[in-house]
């Protein structure tokens, strides 16, 4: 399913939130909202998304919203998918937007239980890569060696950043044997709106984990946005992959991947790694990436 | 609510067709939309599942935990037998199920779910999301000990820790009571002044375990006290909505003050619901407590729950040798019933408040509330606490014949401990 | 047509206005973001091919392409700069709000 | 008001019969009915009790019980690990399944003080019209034909809404032939 720009929906469905400047997170929600249109029914857990749009007497969703507890996006939604079966409601989606943490951590229970059984649910994770409304706490999505008000920097060098490596949700939904997920990024509006509109017309749980880089948690100018989205997936440190029918399938093979440092460096919360970091990042990387091929490969 | 003499009198069911026929199909009965009324012998559980199936929920969701998974595995069968049309979720924890009917409430469904204890703390957090957006669900709680120590029998710790959770609060005595309560909780939770979620307390084991006869109202009868759900606070494709918002310190008190507002006016709805089902159905509860023989009682005893049904045989008792007892059974906590325990006078001498809970570092819930309900310069009541039944201990009758004398020594001008746990090992 | 500021709306003076528990209509907009920027977006007309990458990757929905040239609306424009940094064409420059 | 309790091992149907009883006497009986069990974690092959209360009012005590009217034992050999006897008024009834003699019985099991005891091979019986070990149907039977406790019409009738129909039957029939054998007894 081609997306052509043209043939887009002029309305917005989502206008004057409070969002930061550059916010990746609303360019998803946004782009995702033209592709599902306004019978769409939307739950977002408490989370930045929630707390820019939804702040009384301002509301910017045009379509019905609803803000849940921060655990439990995956099980609001299970209760609003059987509601709209037992009231007849045909061609609407039930869709959760939710962030890194309250879908890797807290909310990863309630999503879990939601993929277990199958409800007819679109989730969409954008990751940002740690709890930014909150403040830029760490999260099981912050990936290794990024500085947060949580996995702080110390100047004697013992503290270093986050740890571990980032938690893989794109396995770990896959692993329910749903009928559809996948990976995006907001840097690659056409891949991710297909995928959108994929998942629109497939029935059961169905999840979508959209990379949303964040200026302000990150640390980069505001106009970068789209372009350290871009870096991610060049420098191999993101992937843009589909869960279908059993098969993992690859959407974008970087032939060579751009050096990791490409990446790393012009943001705020990378500033104290060195080449050597960038060398054990680019071991991880490389064993992401032959994991996937294995997968792939075993299908 | 005790109606003596042989039970096949049946009850009374006015719009339901005359007399109740006494049918005899005990489990499978047969149901359709003209069912009549009759009687089976079931547990506690059994009998709140009864009145969850004649609500007709459209949602249930549920997680087990000892001692609600009776009610919830009959909700499970009823669904699958298609006794009304229903979506049973089965989801991965009490968080999930106060979260996944609050999803379906927030579709406009009527919805169903049932926890105790550690579940209803689990739970907690989803209790206050659901009651500031007002969404009328009704929760059974299986009135159950908290941990630790670990201990899946009868107490109160678990709801009464949630009383400012700005859910309505029904405590009941009997199976019966479950099953009709379930009814008028969904009718006052539904009204449009109170929409407002209630939560349905049955002793643990004591109730929810026990067999007992019920009288299982017809359906037609009960569809007309309760028609389908109707309110204006759910999301539409109609009428876009945004839910559950963000209010900020600008606005938040009033948002409150409306709350407060919702239980005002339930403490009318709660009475007027009790007596229209009492014309429906023939029997009565008293809104929101109970006086039974206090008219001129100079001792009485409040209590909370299945005591209650204990407390009369011994007030029954009492009362043929000739003592002055009476008791309150309080049956919602909130709202509480602030007036009659402010109403309280001679010839009451003393009141004792029985407390199946303890709130560490006071005394029991109850005994708080009633005895701030009753202050005014000068009153004369004197006041006991009685701690007891904690983690299903029993409280025999010659526990609540004990508390009675105790009230009548003090009655009488003794000295008496002001707060007193009953049946403790040592003293 | 981008949503509009509801110039009209006044908070709720007594309590029959108070919305009932948190229920509102979706899609009230009752303050504009304009004041959050340093610098605005100008698009170059004689530049601009229409690619529609900028209208896609503005994180407020800011660009109308509704008119025969796009334009923003700067009620709502927070000049993240996207659109620019974005633009193939070098045709949206970022001015300084005030000048 | 009558208070039942009885004994029996976990998955033996002590709290069913427990439950019958209380069925046969309300919904079919007209009379007031409680039954519950030993509150609990039910395990498999521990001793457990059952009760069950039969009045003309209704029954508004949610105590436990401790007094009873009547015991019922399932197993005899439940006598060496539970407190049998405890609480049985002295105008009660014991009934127990075993196939000893009274005397015998007496002095196994040192109960004495038992002024009515009722025994009765209910294992037999079951073996022989069940042919399975069962016999809470059995007993009760035996409990109420030496207790009357209720019509033994009415318990048949609370056996066929209970069981499932393939059961009702034989458990009928079990119910049937215990109650004749202990009525045969009092009458000799």
């Amino acid at each position: 399913m081609a997306i052509r720009y043209n043939d887009l929906d002029d309305r917005e469905l989502m206008y004057g939130q409070k969002s930061c400047p550059g916010c990746g997170a609303t360019i998803a929600v946004r782009l995702a909202l033209k592709i599902l249109g306004e019978r769409t029914f939307l739950c977002t857990p408490a989370c930045c998304v929630a707390a820019v749009t939804s702040v009384y007497p301002q509301m910017s969703f045009f379509v019905n919203n609803v803000v849940t507890a921060f655990p439990a996006t995956g099980a609001t939604l299970a209760g609003m998918a059987a509601a709209a079966e037992m009231q007849g409601l045909e061609d609407v989606t039930i869709l959760g937007v939710a962030g890194d943490g309250g879908t890797a951590d807290i909310g990863l229970q309630a999503l879990s239980g939601a993929c277990e059984r199958n409800d007819n649910v679109l989730y969409l994770c954008y990751d940002n890569e740690a709890y930014m409304n909150t403040g830029i706490q760490r999260s099981s999505a912050t990936p290794y060696g990024a500085w947060t008000t949580t996995s702080p920097v110390s100047e004697d060098g013992t503290a270093r950043g986050e740890t571990r490596i980032r938690k893989n949700l794109f396995d770990i939904v896959a692993a329910h044997r749903v009928p559809y997920c996948a990976t995006a990024s907001i840097a690659y509006p056409k891949d991710f709106m297909e995928k959108v509109a994929k998942a629109k017309n497939v029935r059961g749980a169905r999840f979508i984990h959209v990379h949303a880089p964040c200026p302000t948690g990150w640390g980069y100018p505001t106009e970068k946005t789209v372009e350290y989205g871009r870096l991610a997936v060049e420098t191999g440190l993101w992937y843009l992959a589909e869960y279908e029918n059993g098969k993992i399938k690859l959407n974008l093979r970087p032939g060579q991947f751009k050096p990791v440092e490409f990446y790393l460096k012009g943001q705020r919360r990378f500033r104290h790694l060195n080449g050597e970091d960038f060398n054990v990042i680019e071991e991880q990387r490389d064993r992401e990436w032959a994991l996937l091929g294995a997968k792939m490969k075993q299908d | 609510m005790p109606h003596d003499g042989k039970n096949q009198s049946g009850v009374q069911e006015q719009g339901g067709g005359g007399c109740a026929a006494l049918s005899v199909c005990q489990g499978k009965a047969e149901r359709t939309g003209s069912e009549r009324a009759h009687n089976q012998f079931l547990s506690g559980n059994e009998a709140a599942a009864e009145g969850v199936r004649l609500c007709r929920p459209q949602v249930i969701a549920a997680y087990p935990i000892t001692p609600q998974t009776t009610l919830v595995e009959r909700l499970s069968e009823f669904v699958a037998e298609r006794a009304f049309p229903c979506k049973y979720l089965l989801v991965e924890s009490e968080h999930s199920a106060m979260a996944a009917v609050m999803g379906a409430a927030m579709m406009g469904s009527r919805v169903f779910t049932a926890t105790s204890s550690q579940g209803l703390l689990y739970m907690c957090e989803m209790l206050s999301y659901v009651s500031g957006s007002r969404y009328p669900i009704v929760l059974v709680n299986a009135n159950r000990a908290t941990a630790t120590p670990w201990n899946i029998f009868g107490d109160q710790r678990d709801s009464v820790a949630m009383r400012d959770s700005g859910w309505i609060q029904f405590y009941v005595e009997s199976g019966q009571e479950s099953l009709d309560t379930i009814i008028q909780a969904y009718r006052v939770a539904e009204h449009p002044e109170v929409s407002t979620p209630v939560m349905v307390n049955i002793d643990g084991f004591t109730l929810t375990h026990t067999y007992d006869l019920v009288n299982i109202p017809g359906q037609e009868a009960v569809d007309a006290f309760l028609p389908p759900l109707k309110t204006a606070n759910r999301l539409s494709l109609e009428n876009p909505r945004s839910l559950s918002i963000n209010i900020g310190p600008d606005y938040h008190l009033e948002s409150r003050y409306q709350e407060q507002k919702a239980f005002q006016a339930a403490e009318k709805v709660i009475a007027q619901t009790d007596e229209d089902f009492a014309r429906k159905f023939g029997r009565k509860y008293y809104g929101m407590a109970e006086r039974y023989r206090c008219e001129d009682a100079e001792c009485v005893l409040a209590v909370m729950g299945s005591v209650a049904g204990t407390v009369r045989t011994v007030v029954d008792r009492l009362r043929t040798e000739g003592k002055r007892v009476g008791m309150i059974k309080v049956r919602c906590l909130r709202p509480f019933p602030r007036a009659l325990f402010a109403a309280q006078e001679a010839p009451c001498k003393a009141l004792g408040v029985l407390d199946r809970n303890i709130s560490f570092g006071y005394e029991g819930a109850l005994y708080t509330e009633a005895r701030a309900a009753m202050y005014r310069p000068g009153a004369s009541i004197r006041t006991l606490n009685f701690i007891a039944g904690l983690g299903g201990r029993d409280i025999s009758r010659s526990d609540i014949a004990l508390m009675f004398e105790k009230l009548a020594r003090l009655a009488g001008g003794s000295f008496e401990e002001e707060l007193q746990y009953i049946g403790l090992r040592w003293s | 047509m981008k949503p509009r500021l509801n110039k009209d709306y006044r908070l709720p003076a007594s309590e029959e206005e108070m919305t009932f528990g948190t229920a509102c209509a979706t899609g009230l907009l009752t303050a504009v973001n304009s004041g959050w920027r340093t610098f605005r977006p100008v698009i170059d007309s004689m530049k601009c091919v229409h690619c529609l990458i900028c209208w896609v990757c503005c994180p407020d929905g800011a660009i109308d392409r509704e008119g025969r040239e796009l334009s923003v609306d700067y009620d709502y424009c927070k000049g993240c700069g996207i659109c620019a940094h974005e633009c193939p064409r070098q045709a949206i420059s970022m001015v300084k709000e005030g000048k | 008001m009558k208070e039942i309790r009885w004994h029996g091992r976990g998955g033996n149907g002590a709290f069913t019969a427990a439950r019958l009883l209380g069925l046969a006497a309300s919904v079919y009986g007209g009379h007031y009915a409680q039954a519950f069990p030993s509150f609990g974690p039910e395990r498999r092959g521990a001793p457990v009790l059952g009760f069950t209360r039969i009045d003309d009012v209704v029954i508004t005590d949610h105590s436990q019980i401790v007094d009873c009217d009547c015991v019922i034992v399932l197993d005899e050999t439940l006598i060496d690990v539970a407190d049998v006897l405890k609480g049985l008024r002295p105008d009660g009834v014991m009934v127990s399944n075993s196939s000893r003699s009274e005397v015998e019985f007496r002095k196994t099991f040192d109960c004495a003080g038992v002024k009515n005891l009722v025994l009765l091979d209910g294992t037999s019986i079951a073996l022989d019209v069940l042919q399975s070990p069962i016999v809470n149907t059995v007993m009760l039977g035996a409990a109420v034909a030496a207790a009357d406790l209720v019509d033994i019409g009415d318990a048949e009738r609370a056996i066929g809404d209970l069981m499932p129909k393939a059961l009702a039957g034989k458990n009928k029939d079990a119910l049937r032939t215990a109650y004749k054998k202990v009525k045969a007894m009092s009458k000799t």
